[in-house]
C-alpha cells in the first residue's frame, strides 16, 4: 500500500513525460488524477494510524549498509502526506490554468509530480538515510521546478542559490545521521526514536545536532540561511505556492519534529533552534513590511511563520510541539491560499509589483475577499485558523521553560512579530484591492476562470471552517499526529475558540491593534516605493553569499589551483624526483642504513679506467645537451658504449649485443629527428645568467645529486651484500632440460617468462603504430621546411656550374660509399640469421635478429634515399609487424592442443637427412614472431620518420602519395 | 571441459592482443570493417570477463585451476601466473565495459581522427586487463608499458597541438615514473630473490632488518611510480590537462588508468604490507592518507576552477582518485568494500562524463566557433574529412542530453539516490561503523579530515556541475541543437544505465564488494592459493 | 667492480636526472636516454656481479648459482632495453611533432616569460 | 709462473687499449669541429671492440665475440649517419 | 645458373661467413648457408648492385699480397710518424691524381685499400673528371704514393676487366 | 678465472705478444688521434687502429681459441674483414664532409672541387 502510495508520483512523473507538450488539459488532469489518487489513499490509510498505529513496509536494498526501503507512516507522517497530497492536488488544478499555452508543461507537471513524491518519501521513510536520499532528491527537485523558466536569469539564480543551500544542509545532515547511526547501531526511525536517551548522552551529540540543525535550518530557511526562500520565487506561482506552503520548507520543521523526541530538551538545542527561530520569526516579519513584490511578502512572510514553528519546537514542551504540528497545517493552508491569490493577480494584471496595482478589489471581487480572508487568518485574525496556532504559541512564549535570556524575551519578540506580521497581511490587503484604479497595468484585470479560483475557495474554506470548529475538524487528525511524535508525553491540550480572557489573547490584541496603527504610520514611508527594509536593504544575504560563493568556489579556488598545481612541465618533474628522493630515502633513515665497508677487490684497473670515460661521457652529455646536440649525441654514444662494454665484461653477452644494436638504432633515429629541432639557443655569456637561473640550476644539480647518490648507495649497498636464494636457480637447473636451450637468458625470455617477451614486442608494436599515425599528422614548423642549409648550398653549386647535373653533389659524396653499403644488405642479413638461430644456445635472439636486419635496411635507406630504395625494395612493416605479433601468440595458443597452458614450450629434435639432428623447440617458432615485429616496427618507425624529408617540402602538393608510401 | 574453461583467464589479454595484431595491416579505408571486428572483440572480451566474475562471485573454489592460471606451465613463483580473484574479475570486467562504450562511440566520427585508432583500443584493453590479472611483478611492469604505451597513442590520437603538448608531458613524466617503477622491482628481486608478489607476501616477514629496509625502499619508489598514475598530489597535474585534451573516447578509457595504480596500491598493500609483514606492516599508509587527502583537496578545487567540462572531468579524476587513496591510507577495514563500490560507481561516471561533454559542446551556439578555433587547434579532421555520417538531430536531443548531464552532476556530487551517494554513504558508514563497537576507539582527526573533505568534494562538483549545466543547457537556449547520432549516446545512456543498474542493485553490488575486501584481507589465502596452485600436465 | 659501477651508475643516473630537469625537450630526450642506461645497470646489478660466468649451460649440462651469474636480471634488463628503446622513439616523435605545431622546443611548448 | 706473466700481460694490453678509448674521448670532448667528435666515437668503438676481443682471450671464453662482430660490423653505421648529418643535415633523403 | 645465383661471388662469400660464424663444415650447416646465401643474392637482386667480371684470379693474389705487405710497411710508417709528432710536425697534404677506373667496385676496392692503409686517406673522387683527391700524412712520400696508386691502378684494371 | 694457462708455453708467448703489439699499435693510432694538429692528419690515426691493431688483436685470439679448443677455425677474420670494409666508409664520408664544410667556412685552407672552380661565397 505505502509503496504503490510512493510509487504513483514517480511513475506519473516518467509517464507524464511521454505527453505531447501542446496537451496542456490531458497533462494536467493526468498528474491531477495521480494526486487525487494519493491524496485518496492517504486519506484511506486514516483508520490504520490512528491511536498510535503504525504502517510499515519494507523492501531490502542495501541490508549490508542497513540501508532499506523502510516506508513507515504513523500519524505525523499521515498528516503530512495528507497535506501534501491535498494541496498538491489543488496546485495542479490551479496550474491548470495557471501555465500558459505554450509553455512545455509535461516537464512541468512531470517535475511536480516527482517532486510530490519526493516530499512523500521524506515524511514517510522509516530509514534515516532513506529520508536524507528523499530530503536530496527534494532538493534537486526543487532546482529543476524553480528553474524551470530557465531563459529568465531570476530563475537560473533562484535554483542555484536553493540547490546549493539547500543541498549543503542535506549534505551536513547526512552526515549526522549517519553519526546517529553509530551511536544507535541503526538507522531504522523505530530504534532511532526508542534511543533518545543515549543519543543525548553520547559524547557526540552536540556535532550531531549541529550537524542534523544545519540541514534542518537551511531546508526550512531559518535565519541566517533564510536568503534563498524570496529568490525561489522566479519558479512559476504554482510552485511556490507548493514550495512554501506544505512542502519543501516544510521539510526541515518536519524533521525537527521528527527528531524531536529525541534531540529535544537539552540546553544546546533549546538555545540553536530558539535563537533560530526567533531572529527568523522577526526578521521575516519585519523584511515582509518592506517587500514591493506580493510573492516576496510572501515569501517573507513563510520565513517568519517557520521561524515559528521553529521556536515552538525548540522550547522542548510537548504543548509547544502540539502547537507546532497545527501551525503546520495552519499556515500551509492560508499560504496556499494566498500565493494563488498572488497568482492570479499576476496572471490577470500581469505584474506583482504592489507599487503598479491598487484596487483590484473592483476587477476581482471574489478573489478579492478570498484573498483577504486568508491574510486575516496569517495576521492571526480570530475565527480563522491562524488565530487558534498563533495563541497557542503566545501561550508557550510566556511559559518559562528554561531559565535564560531567550527564554526572556520570547513572549516580547513574539508579540512584536505578530504585530509585524498583522501589518504586512493588512499592506498585502490594502494596497492591492484598495485605493485608486490601477493606471497603467500590462493587462486588464478581471476575475480568473472558474476553476482555477477553486483550490483558493477551497483553502479558505478550510480557514474558516478550521477556524471556527476547530475541535470538530481538525481536532481528531492533529491527536493523531501529535501521539504518534510525543507517545505517551502527550499533554492535555484543548482547541476551543475561546479561553477567556488570558494573557495571550491580549498579547493578540496588542498585535492587532499595533500592527493596523503600524501600518498607518508607515505609510508614507511605503509609498516612497523603496524596495526592501531600511538598514537591512543593504546586508542582503543572497548577494553576500553570492559573493562567498564566488569568491571562493571561483576566485579563490582559481588562484589556490594555479598555487597549488602547475601546468609546466619542469617543476612535475622536480616534484616527482623530489618525492622520488625522499621516499627511497626515508626507510634507508628510519631502519638506520649503513654504508658497508668498502672492500676494494678485484678492482681492474682497465674497467675503472672505462667507467672513468662512461662518467665523462655521462657528465659531458649532460653539459652539452643545451648548446651542442651533435656533442651531446656522440657523448650519449660513449656512455652507451661503456654501458654495453660492462655488460659483456660481467657475464651478460646477450645484454652487450641488443644494448649495442639498440644503441647504433638510437643514434640514428635521433639524427633523423634532429632537423626537425629548431636551432639551439646560444650559449650566453655566464655573466649574463640572472640568478635565479643559476639558482635553478644549481637546485636541479643538488636534487640530480642526491638521486644519483641514493642510486649508488643502494647499488652498492645490494651488491655486496650476499645473494639470497633466488628463483633463478630454478631456471639454470631446467632451462636445458625442460627449456631445451643453453642460453638460460633466451630460455627465460621465450620460455619461462616468456609472456613479458609478448608483452614487450606488444609494446614495440604500439609504439610503432603510434610513431606512425603522430607522424602522418606531422607538420613541420614553417623554420625547418625549407631543406638544410647544407643541401641548399649543394643544390645551389650544381646548379651554378652548367656541366653538372642538379643532385651530383651528393651522389659524388655517396658514389664509393654507397658501392660498398649496398653489399652489407646481405652481409647484415646472414649476420641477422645467424643471431637469430643460436639465440636459444648462444647469445642472440629473435630481438637481436630483428634489429640488425633493420639497420640492414636502414643503410640501404642511408645509401640510396627514401625513393631509391621504395623503387626496389616493397617493404611492408605493418604486415610483418601483425605477422610477428600473431605467430607469436598463436605458438602460445598452439600448446593448448596438448592441454597446456598459453605459452608452454614444446622441445623434441627431429632428425633430419643431411641436417642432421634440428631442434624444433616451439619457442622458436615464439622467436620467429619476435623477429619479425621487431623488424617490421623498427623499420616503421625509422622510415616513418625519415619520410618526413621527402614529404615536408611537398606536404601541400601530395600528401596522400607519401602517407601511402609510408603505409606500405 | 574443465581444461579448457582454464583457458578463459587469458582471454581477456589474448583476444584483444591477437585482434589488435590482425587489424595493424587492414587499410586504414576500411575503418568500420576495423571497428566491427573490433567491437565484436570486445564484447568476447567483455562476456568473458562477466562469466569470470560470475564463477569469481562464487568464489575461488568455482574457478577453474583455482583461479591460478600458470604461463608456459611454470608454477609460481618461478613462471609468470595470472591470478584471478573478485578484485580483478571486477577490473576486468568495469574495463571491457568501458571499452566497448568507447568504442562505439568512436565509430560515429573520433576514428576516424587518425591512424590505428581500434589497434589502440585493443592493446590498451590487452594491457589493462594484464595489469589486473598477473600475479608477477615484473610481468605487470610490462603491462603498465603497454596499457601507458597505448595510452599515449591513443592521447595523441588526433594529434593537434593541443593533444601533443599535453602528450609530451604526459610522456615525459610517465617514462621518469616508469624508471623508478623499474628500480623498485629490480631493488625487491635483488634482495627478495622473487619477483611473485605472493611469494613476496610470504617471504617479507622473515627478512632480516637490512633487507627489510631495502625492500621498503623498493616498494616506496614503486609506491611514486603508481601514485604518478593514480594522480595523487603533487604528482598528478599532468592528468587534467591529459584528460581533457584527449578525444572522448580515449578520454573515456583513461578514466580506467588512474585506477590501475590505485588497484596496484591496494592489492600490494593488504597483500605485502598486511598484517602478516612483520615489522613492515602497513608501509607508507600516512604518506597515503596524507597524499590522498590532499589529492581530494586539490582535486575539488580544480573540479570548482575548472571553466571547461574537460577539466572539470580531469579534476573529477583525481577527486575519485584522492578519495580511494585516502581511505587506503585510512587503514579501516570496514572501508574497503564501499571504497571498490566507490571505485566501480565513479569511473562509470567519469568515462560517461567524458563521451557526453563532446556532445554537449557541440551544440553550444557561442562556443561554436571557439570549436572551430579548438578543432584548428586539435588538428582534427584536416586530412582525413571522410563523408560523415548523417548526424541525426534526434527529437529531444537536448533533453536527451540534459538528462544525461543531470545523472552524471548527481552522481560526480554523490547525491541521492544514485550510486555515487551509495558509494559514499558506504564509504562513512564504514568509517564511522569502525569503532563503534569499541566506544573507547574514538572517531580521529584524521577520520573528521576525510569525512569534512568528501562532503566539500561533493559538494564542489555540485557547484562546479551546477554552475556549468545552467550555462550549458538553460542559458544558451538559442544554441544549435548539436547533431548527435544515436551509437554516440547510447554509450553515454549504457554507462549511465550501468550506475542505475549499481544504485537499483546496491545490494547484491555491495555483497561482492563485501566479499571482495574479505578477500583482500586474507592475504594468506591468496599467496597459498597462488603458490600451491598444481601444474598442468606431466612436464 | 661494485665499487665503480656503482659510482657509474650514480653518475648516470645525476646527469640523466639534472638533464631531466632542464627545459629542452633535447635535453629531456638525453637524459631520459641517459637515465635508462643507469636503471638497466641497477637492474643488471641486483643479480650481483660476476665475471667470466655467463649463464649459457654446456649442453646438456645443469646450471647453478656457482658457476654461472643470475640470469634472471638480465632477462628482466632486456626487456627493459627494449621497452626503453619504443619509448625513446616514441618520445622523440612526439618532441618533434611538438616542436613542429608550438614552433619552440621548450618543454612547456612555448618560451617562458622573462627568462 | 706463465700464468702471472699471461695475466700481466693480458692486463697490460687491456690497459693500453682503455687509454686508447681514454684518448678518444679526449678527441671527442677537444673537438674542435664535429667531424673530429665523430671520428673519435668512430675510434671509441673500434678500440672497444678490440678490448673485448682481449676480454675474449683473458677469459678464454668465446661468447664474448658476437659483440665485437657486431661492431665490427654494425658499428660505423652511427658514424656514417653523423657524417651525412654534417654533410647534408638530414641522413635519409 | 644465373637465375639460381645472380651473384656467384657473393653467394660464395656469404656461405664462407655463413661457415665462419657457425664454426663448423658439417653438411646441415652448409646446406642452410647455402640457403640463406641463395635467398639472400635474391633479394641483392632488387637492389641492382653494379656487377663486375672478375678475371684473373692469380693476378688478385698476387695483388693481395702487395697490399699487405704495403699495409703493414705504411703501419709502422706512420706509427713511427706519429710517435715523433711532438718533436718533428708531420708534413701533410691534398694529393689530386688522375685515376681512370670506372668500374664502381673496382673503386670501392681501391679505397678499402687505400684507407686501411695508414698515410693515406681517400677523401673524394669525380667521376667525370676522374680525378681523385686524397690526404697524405707525409708528403715526403707523395711520389711513392702516386706510384703506388699507378700500380694499384693497372692491377685493379686487370682483374676488373 | 681462465683457462689460459691450458695453452701450451709457445702458444702463450705468442699471444701475449701479439696481444700486446695490436693493443700498442691501437694506442698509438689513438695517440695519433690526440697529438695530430688538423682534423685530415687526425684522419689517418684510426687506420692504424683499424689495420695494424685489429689484425694482431684478432691475430692473437685467432691462436689462442685455435690452440685451446683445437680446431683450425678463425671467426676473427670476419672482423678484420668486416672492420677493413667498413671503416673506409666511415672515413671517406667523415672527409668529404669536412671538405664540404671546409670550403665553405674557410675555402682558402682546402684544395677546390676538383673539376670547375668552387664559388667561395656559394650563397
Ligand atoms: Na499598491
Ligand atoms: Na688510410
Amino acid at each position: 500500500m505505502l509503496t504503490i502510495f510512493l510509487l504513483a508520483p514517480f511513475g506519473g512523473s516518467l509517464l507524464v513525460l511521454f505527453f505531447p507538450s501542446d496537451q496542456r488539459g490531458a497533462t494536467a488532469w493526468f498528474a491531477g488524477a495521480i494526486a487525487l489518487v494519493c491524496f485518496l489513499l492517504a486519506a484511506g490509510l486514516y483508520p490504520f494510524v490512528t491511536a498510535g498505529g503504525v504502517l510499515r513496509f519494507e523492501l531490502d536494498w542495501i541490508p549490508e549498509l542497513g540501508l532499506n526501503l523502510t516506508l513507515r507512516m504513523d500519524g505525523f507522517s499521515w498528516l503530512f502526506s495528507t497535506l501534501i497530497t491535498a494541496i498538491g492536488v489543488l496546485v495542479v488544478l490551479y496550474a491548470r490554468y495557471y501555465m500558459v499555452a505554450e509553455d512545455p508543461v509535461p516537464r512541468f507537471f512531470a517535475l511536480f509530480l516527482a517532486f510530490m513524491g519526493s516530499m512523500l518519501g521524506v515524511v514517510l521513510s522509516g530509514n534515516l538515510i532513506l529520508l536524507a536520499v528523499f530530503w536530496e532528491l527534494t532538493s534537486i527537485m526543487s532546482f529543476l521546478l524553480i528553474g524551470y523558466w530557465h531563459h529568465n536569469a531570476h530563475a537560473r539564480d533562484g535554483a542555484r542559490i536553493a540547490l546549493t543551500m539547500t543541498g549543503m544542509g542535506g549534505l551536513s545532515m547526512l552526515i549526522g545521521l549517519l553519526l546517529i547511526g553509530r551511536v544507535v547501531g541503526s538507522y531504522e526511525l523505530d530504534a532511532v526514536l526508542a534511543s533518545g536517551n543515549a543519543i543525548r548522552n553520547d559524547p557526540l551529540y552536540l556535532p550531531i545536532l549541529i550537524l542534523i540543525l544545519f540541514g534542518a535550518l537551511t531546508k526550512s530557511a531559518q535565519f541566517p540561511f533564510h536568503f534563498w526562500l524570496p529568490h525561489a520565487m522566479a519558479a512559476p506561482t504554482p510552485v511556490s505556492a507548493y514550495l512554501h506552503s506544505a512542502t519543501m520548507v516544510k521539510a526541515g520543521v518536519f524533521l525537527l519534529a521528527r527528531l524531536w523526541p529525541v534531540m529535544a530538551g537539552t540546553e544546546a538545542w533549546f538555545w540553536i533552534v530558539g535563537l533560530a527561530g526567533l531572529s527568523t520569526l522577526l526578521l521575516g516579519a519585519y523584511f515582509a513590511i518592506f517587500q514591493q513584490d506580493l510573492k516576496g511578502l510572501l515569501a517573507y512572510s513563510t520565513i517568519s511563520h517557520l521561524g515559528l514553528i521553529t521556536v515552538l519546537l525548540s522550547l522542548g514542551s510537548p504543548l509547544a510541539a502540539v502547537a507546532a504540528v497545527f501551525h503546520i497545517v495552519n499556515h500551509a493552508t492560508f499560504k496556499a491560499s494566498l500565493f494563488m491569490a498572488a497568482g492570479i493577480i499576476d496572471h490577470e494584471t500581469g505584474t506583482r509589483d504592489m507599487r503598479r496595482l491598487s484596487g483590484l478589489f473592483h476587477y476581482m471581487p471574489i478573489t478579492a475577499t478570498l484573498a483577504m480572508v486568508a491574510s486575516a487568518a496569517m495576521a492571526g485574525v480570530p475565527l480563522l485558523n491562524g488565530f487558534l496556532s498563533k495563541e497557542m504559541f503566545f501561550a508557550e512564549a510566556i511559559e518559562t521553560h528554561l531559565v535564560n535570556t531567550l527564554d526572556t524575551v520570547t513572549p516580547y519578540v513574539a508579540t512584536i512579530a505578530g504585530m509585524f506580521a498583522v501589518t504586512y497581511s493588512l499592506r498585502f490587503i490594502h494596497s492591492v484591492f484598495f485605493g485608486a484604479p490601477p493606471a497603467d497595468l500590462p493587462k486588464k484585470p478581471h476575475e480568473p476562470p472558474r476553476w482555477m479560483r477553486a483550490p483558493i475557495e477551497f483553502l479558505v474554506l478550510a480557514c474558516l471552517v478550521v477556524g471556527i470548529l476547530p475541535g470538530r475538524t481538525i481536532g481528531p487528525f492533529l491527536d493523531t499526529a501529535v501521539v504518534s511524535i510525543l507517545g505517551d508525553r502527550t499533554p492535555d491540550y484543548s482547541l476551543a475558540v475561546w479561553h477567556g480572557w488570558n494573557v495571550p489573547l491580549i498579547m493578540s490584541f496588542v498585535a492587532l491593534s499595533g500592527g493596523v496603527g503600524l501600518y498607518f504610520l508607515m505609510r508614507s514611508y511605503l509609498a516612497t516605493g523603496i524596495e526592501g527594509p531600511p538598514v537591512f536593504r543593504l546586508l542582503e544575504g543572497q548577494r553576500i553569499f553570492e559573493r562567498v560563493l564566488v569568491t571562493l568556489s571561483w576566485k579563490w579556488a582559481r588562484s589556490l589551483e594555479q598555487r597549488l598545481g602547475t601546468r609546466r612541465l619542469q617543476p612535475q618533474i622536480l616534484l616527482l624526483v623530489f618525492l622520488a628522493v625522499s621516499a627511497a630515502a626515508t626507510p634507508l633513515f628510519l631502519r638506520g642504513f649503513e654504508l658497508p665497508s668498502l672492500v676494494i677487490r678485484g678492482v681492474d684497473p682497465a674497467f675503472a679506467l672505462l667507467w672513468a670515460i662512461g662518467i665523462a661521457c655521462a657528465v659531458g652529455a649532460a653539459y652539452q645537451a643545451k648548446f651542442h646536440r651533435l656533442f651531446a649525441l656522440v657523448l650519449l654514444g660513449g656512455a652507451g658504449l661503456v654501458t654495453c662494454i660492462t655488460f659483456a665484461w660481467l657475464s651478460a653477452p646477450d645484454l652487450a649485443v641488443t644494448q649495442l644494436l639498440v644503441e647504433i638504432v638510437t643514434t640514428v633515429l635521433i639524427l633523423l629527428g634532429l632537423r626537425w629541432l629548431p636551432k639551439p639557443v646560444q650559449k650566453p655569456e655566464p655573466e649574463d645568467i640572472p640568478f635565479r637561473i643559476r639558482f635553478r640550476r644549481l637546485r636541479d644539480l643538488l636534487l640530480a645529486l642526491a638521486a644519483g647518490g641514493g642510486m649508488t648507495l643502494i647499488a652498492y649497498r645490494v651488491m655486496t651484500q650476499p645473494a639470497s636464494g633466488t628463483v633463478a636457480s630454478y631456471f639454470l637447473e631446467r632451462a636445458y632440460s625442460e627449456g631445451g636451450g643453453t642460453n638460460v637468458v633466451n630460455v627465460i625470455l621465450v620460455d619461462f617468462r616468456g609472456f613479458d617477451t609478448l608483452g614487450e614486442i606488444a609494446v614495440l608494436c604500439i609504439v610503432a603504430l603510434t610513431v606512425f599515425a603522430l607522424l602522418l599528422r606531422f607538420r613541420p614548423h614553417p623554420d625547418s621546411q625549407d631543406i638544410p642549409l647544407q643541401q641548399r648550398v649543394q643544390n645551389a653549386f650544381d646548379d651554378d656550374h652548367p656541366d653538372r647535373n642538379a643532385g651530383d653533389s651528393i651522389a659524388e659524396y655517396l658514389h664509393i660509399p654507397s658501392a660498398i653499403m649496398r653489399w652489407m644488405f646481405p652481409v647484415t642479413g646472414m649476420l641477422a640469421a645467424y643471431l637469430f638461430l643460436r639465440g636459444h644456445d648462444l647469445p642472440g635472439g629473435g630481438f637481436a635478429a630483428g634489429i640488425a636486419m633493420s639497420i640492414g635496411f636502414l643503410l640501404q635507406y642511408m645509401s640510396g634515399g627514401t625513393r631509391w630504395v621504395e623503387e626496389r625494395l616493397r617493404i611492408h612493416p605493418l604486415r610483418w609487424m601483425s605477422l610477428g605479433l600473431l605467430v607469436a601468440a598463436a605458438t602460445g595458443i598452439g600448446s593448448w592442443l596438448f592441454g597446456h597452458p598459453f605459452l608452454t614450450s614444446h622441445s623434441q629434435y627431429a632428425t633430419l637427412p643431411i641436417i642432421g639432428k634440428v631442434p624444433l623447440a616451439s619457442a622458436i617458432l615464439f622467436d620467429l614472431g619476435v623477429f619479425s615485429l621487431v623488424l617490421g616496427a623498427t623499420v616503421l618507425i625509422l622510415i616513418a620518420l625519415a619520410h618526413q624529408s621527402v614529404r615536408a617540402p611537398r606536404a601541400h602538393a601530395r600528401p596522400a602519395r607519401t602517407e601511402r608510401e609510408a603505409a606500405q | 571441459m574443465t581444461e579448457w574453461l582454464h583457458h578463459l583467464l587469458i582471454l581477456p589479454i589474448l583476444v584483444p592482443l591477437a585482434v589488435a595484431a590482425a587489424l595493424v595491416p587492414i587499410n586504414e579505408r576500411e575503418r568500420t570493417l576495423k571497428g566491427s571486428i573490433g567491437f565484436v572483440s570486445t564484447l568476447v572480451v567483455f562476456v568473458v570477463t562477466m562469466i569470470l566474475m560470475r564463477l569469481a562471485a562464487a568464489g575461488e573454489d568455482s574457478l577453474p585451476g583455482d583461479g591460478v592460471y600458470q604461463l608456459g606451465n611454470w608454477p609460481a613463483p618461478f613462471g609468470i601466473v595470472l591470478v584471478l580473484d573478485r578484485l580483478s574479475a571486477l577490473l576486468l570486467c568495469l574495463t571491457s565495459g568501458l571499452a566497448l562504450a568507447a568504442q562505439v562511440y568512436s565509430m560515429a566520427r573520433w576514428h576516424t581522427a587518425g591512424h590505428h585508432f581500434h589497434s589502440l583500443v585493443q592493446l590498451l584493453l590487452a594491457g589493462l586487463n594484464g595489469a589486473f590479472l598477473t600475479g608477477d611483478l615484473f610481468n605487470l611492469f610490462v603491462f603498465f608499458e603497454m596499457m601507458l604505451a597505448a595510452s599515449y597513442g591513443l592521447l595523441l590520437h588526433g594529434s593537434g597541438p593541443l593533444r601533443v603538448k599535453a602528450g609530451l608531458h604526459y610522456v615525459a613524466i610517465n617514462l621518469a615514473a616508469s624508471s623508478l617503477f623499474l628500480i623498485g622491482v629490480s631493488l625487491i628481486y635483488g634482495t627478495t630473490g622473487t619477483l611473485n608478489m605472493a611469494d613476496l607476501a610470504t617471504k617479507l616477514a622473515a627478512l632480516t632488518p637490512e633487507s627489510r629496509m631495502l625492500v621498503e625502499t623498493g616498494a616506496a619508489l614503486l609506491g611514486i611510480a603508481f601514485l604518478v598514475k593514480a594522480g595523487m598530489w603533487p604528482l598528478g597535474f599532468w592528468l587534467p590537462t591529459a584528460y581533457a585534451a584527449a578525444t572522448p573516447p580515449a578520454a573515456a578509457v583513461f578514466a580506467i588508468l588512474t585506477k590501475v595504480g590505485i588497484y596496484i596500491i591496494l592489492r600490494l598493500h593488504l597483500l605485502v604490507f598486511g598484517a602478516a609483514a612483520g615489522a613492515s606492516a602497513g608501509f607508507g599508509q600516512s604518506w597515503l592518507l596524507a597524499g590522498g587527502m590532499a589529492t581530494i583537496a586539490f582535486g575539488a578545487i580544480g573540479v570548482l576552477a575548472s571553466q571547461a567540462m574537460g577539466r572539470l572531468a580531469g579534476y573529477s579524476v583525481l577527486v575519485s582518485s584522492g578519495t580511494l587513496l585516502a581511505a587506503i591510507g585510512l587503514g579501516h577495514e570496514e572501508m574497503l568494500a564501499g571504497a571498490l563500490f566507490y571505485l566501480v560507481s565513479s569511473t562509470l561516471t567519469i568515462a560517461a562524463f567524458f563521451l557526453l561533454i563532446e556532445l554537449v559542446e557541440r551544440g553550444r551556439d557561442a562556443a561554436a566557433d571557439v570549436l572551430a578555433v579548438t578543432m584548428e587547434a586539435y588538428g582534427d579532421f584536416d586530412q582525413d574529412e571522410e563523408e560523415e555520417e548523417a548526424g541525426v538531430a534526434i527529437p529531444g536531443t537536448m533533453a536527451v542530453l540534459g538528462l544525461c548531464f543531470s545523472l552524471c552532476a548527481v552522481l560526480m556530487a554523490g547525491l541521492p539516490p544514485l550510486s555515487g551517494f551509495i558509494a559514499k554513504f558506504a564509504l562513512l558508514k564504514g568509517l564511522f561503523d569502525m569503532s563503534a563497537a569499541d566506544p573507547a576507539m574514538a572517531i580521529s582527526a584524521a577520520d573528521w579530515t576525510y569525512v569534512t573533505l568528501i562532503i566539500l568534494s561533493g559538494l564542489a562538483a555540485m557547484i562546479a556541475m551546477n554552475r556549468i549545466g545552467i550555462r550549458t543547457f538553460w542559458a544558451s537556449i538559442e544554441g544549435t541543437i548539436p547533431r548527435v547520432v544515436i551509437i554516440e549516446i547510447t554509450p553515454v545512456a549504457v554507462l549511465l544505465a550501468a550506475c542505475l543498474f549499481l544504485s537499483f542493485q546496491a545490494g547484491p553490488a555491495m555483497r561482492y564488494m563485501q566479499a571482495t575486501a574479505d578477500d583482500l584481507l586474507a592475504p594468506a589465502l591468496h599467496s597459498e592459493r597462488v603458490l600451491s596452485a598444481p601444474r598442468a600436465g606431466g612436464r | 667492480m661494485e665499487l665503480i659501477l656503482s659510482a657509474g651508475i650514480g653518475a648516470l643516473t645525476a646527469s640523466g636526472v639534472y638533464l631531466l630537469l632542464r627545459p629542452r625537450t633535447y635535453q629531456v630526450i638525453i637524459g631520459l636516454s641517459l637515465l635508462s642506461y643507469a636503471v638497466n645497470l641497477f637492474i643488471f646489478g641486483m643479480g650481483r656481479l660476476r665475471v667470466n660466468a655467463p649463464p649459457i649451460l654446456q649442453p646438456g649440462g645443469i646450471g647453478d648459482l656457482a658457476h654461472h651469474t643470475d640470469p634472471v636480471p638480465q632477462a628482466l634488463v632486456l626487456t627493459a632495453i627494449v621497452i626503453g628503446f619504443a619509448m625513446t622513439a616514441l618520445f622523440l616523435v612526439v618532441i618533434l611533432a611538438s616542436r613542429g605545431f608550438t614552433g619552440t622546443d621548450h618543454v612547456d611548448g612555448r618560451e617562458p616569460r622573462g627568462d | 709462473m706463465t700464468e702471472l706473466a699471461i695475466l700481466w700481460s693480458i692486463l697490460l694490453a687491456q690497459v693500453m687499449l682503455a687509454l686508447a678509448m681514454a684518448f678518444a674521448l679526449y678527441r671527442i670532448v677537444k673537438g674542435p669541429h664535429a667531424q673530429d667528435r665523430v671520428l673519435g666515437l668512430d675510434t671509441l668503438y673500434i678500440n672497444a671492440m678490440l678490448m673485448l676481443v682481449a676480454f675474449g682471450i683473458r677469459t678464454a671464453n668465446t661468447v664474448y665475440f658476437e659483440t665485437a662482430l657486431i661492431i665490427a660490423l654494425l658499428g660505423f653505421v652511427s658514424s656514417i649517419a653523423f657524417a651525412k648529418f654534417l654533410m647534408r643535415g638530414e641522413i635519409i633523403e | 645458373m644465373r637465375t639460381w645465383f645472380p651473384y656467384p661471388l657473393l653467394s660464395t662469400a656469404l656461405l664462407l661467413m655463413w661457415l665462419l660464424l657457425r664454426q663448423s663444415v658439417a653438411p646441415g650447416t652448409i646446406l642452410v648457408g647455402i640457403v640463406l646465401s641463395t635467398i639472400l643474392a635474391w633479394v641483392m637482386l632488387k637492389l641492382q648492385p653494379p656487377r663486375s667480371h672478375l678475371r684473373r684470379l692469380g693476378h688478385m693474389a698476387s695483388f693481395g699480397l702487395h697490399v699487405v705487405a704495403d699495409i703493414a710497411r705504411s703501419n709502422i710508417a706512420v706509427a713511427r710518424l706519429i710517435l715523433r709528432s711532438r718533436r718533428q710536425p708531420v708534413r701533410s697534404g691534398f694529393l689530386s691524381v688522375d685515376l681512370d677506373i670506372e668500374d664502381e667496385n673496382a673503386l670501392a676496392l681501391l679505397a678499402c685499400i687505400l684507407t686501411a692503409t695508414p698515410g693515406t686517406a681517400w677523401l673524394e673522387h669525380d667521376r667525370r673528371k676522374k680525378k681523385l683527391l686524397f690526404h697524405i700524412l707525409d708528403m715526403d712520400n707523395a711520389n711513392a704514393w702516386r706510384q703506388t696508386l699507378a700500380r694499384y691502378e693497372a692491377s685493379l684494371k686487370e682483374i676488373f676487366r | 678465472m681462465s683457462h689460459l694457462t691450458d695453452l701450451p708455453a709457445w702458444a702463450a708467448i705468442a699471444v701475449c705478444g701479439l696481444l700486446l703489439l695490436g693493443a700498442a699499435m691501437t694506442l698509438i693510432g689513438s695517440i695519433g688521434l690526440l697529438r695530430l694538429p688538423t682534423f685530415y692528419d687526425r684522419l689517418h690515426a684510426p687506420t692504424i687502429t683499424t689495420s695494424g691493431g685489429t689484425i694482431l688483436v684478432c691475430l692473437a685470439s685467432m691462436l689462442c681459441f685455435a690452440v685451446l679448443q683445437s680446431r683450425w677455425i678463425f671467426h676473427e677474420v670476419l672482423i678484420i674483414v668486416f672492420i677493413t670494409v667498413t671503416t673506409p666508409v666511415t672515413l671517406m664520408l667523415l672527409g668529404q664532409a669536412s671538405l664540404y664544410r671546409h670550403r665553405f667556412e674557410k675555402p682558402q685552407d682546402v684544395p677546390v672541387k676538383p673539376g670547375p672552380p668552387a664559388r667561395a661565397d656559394p650563397d
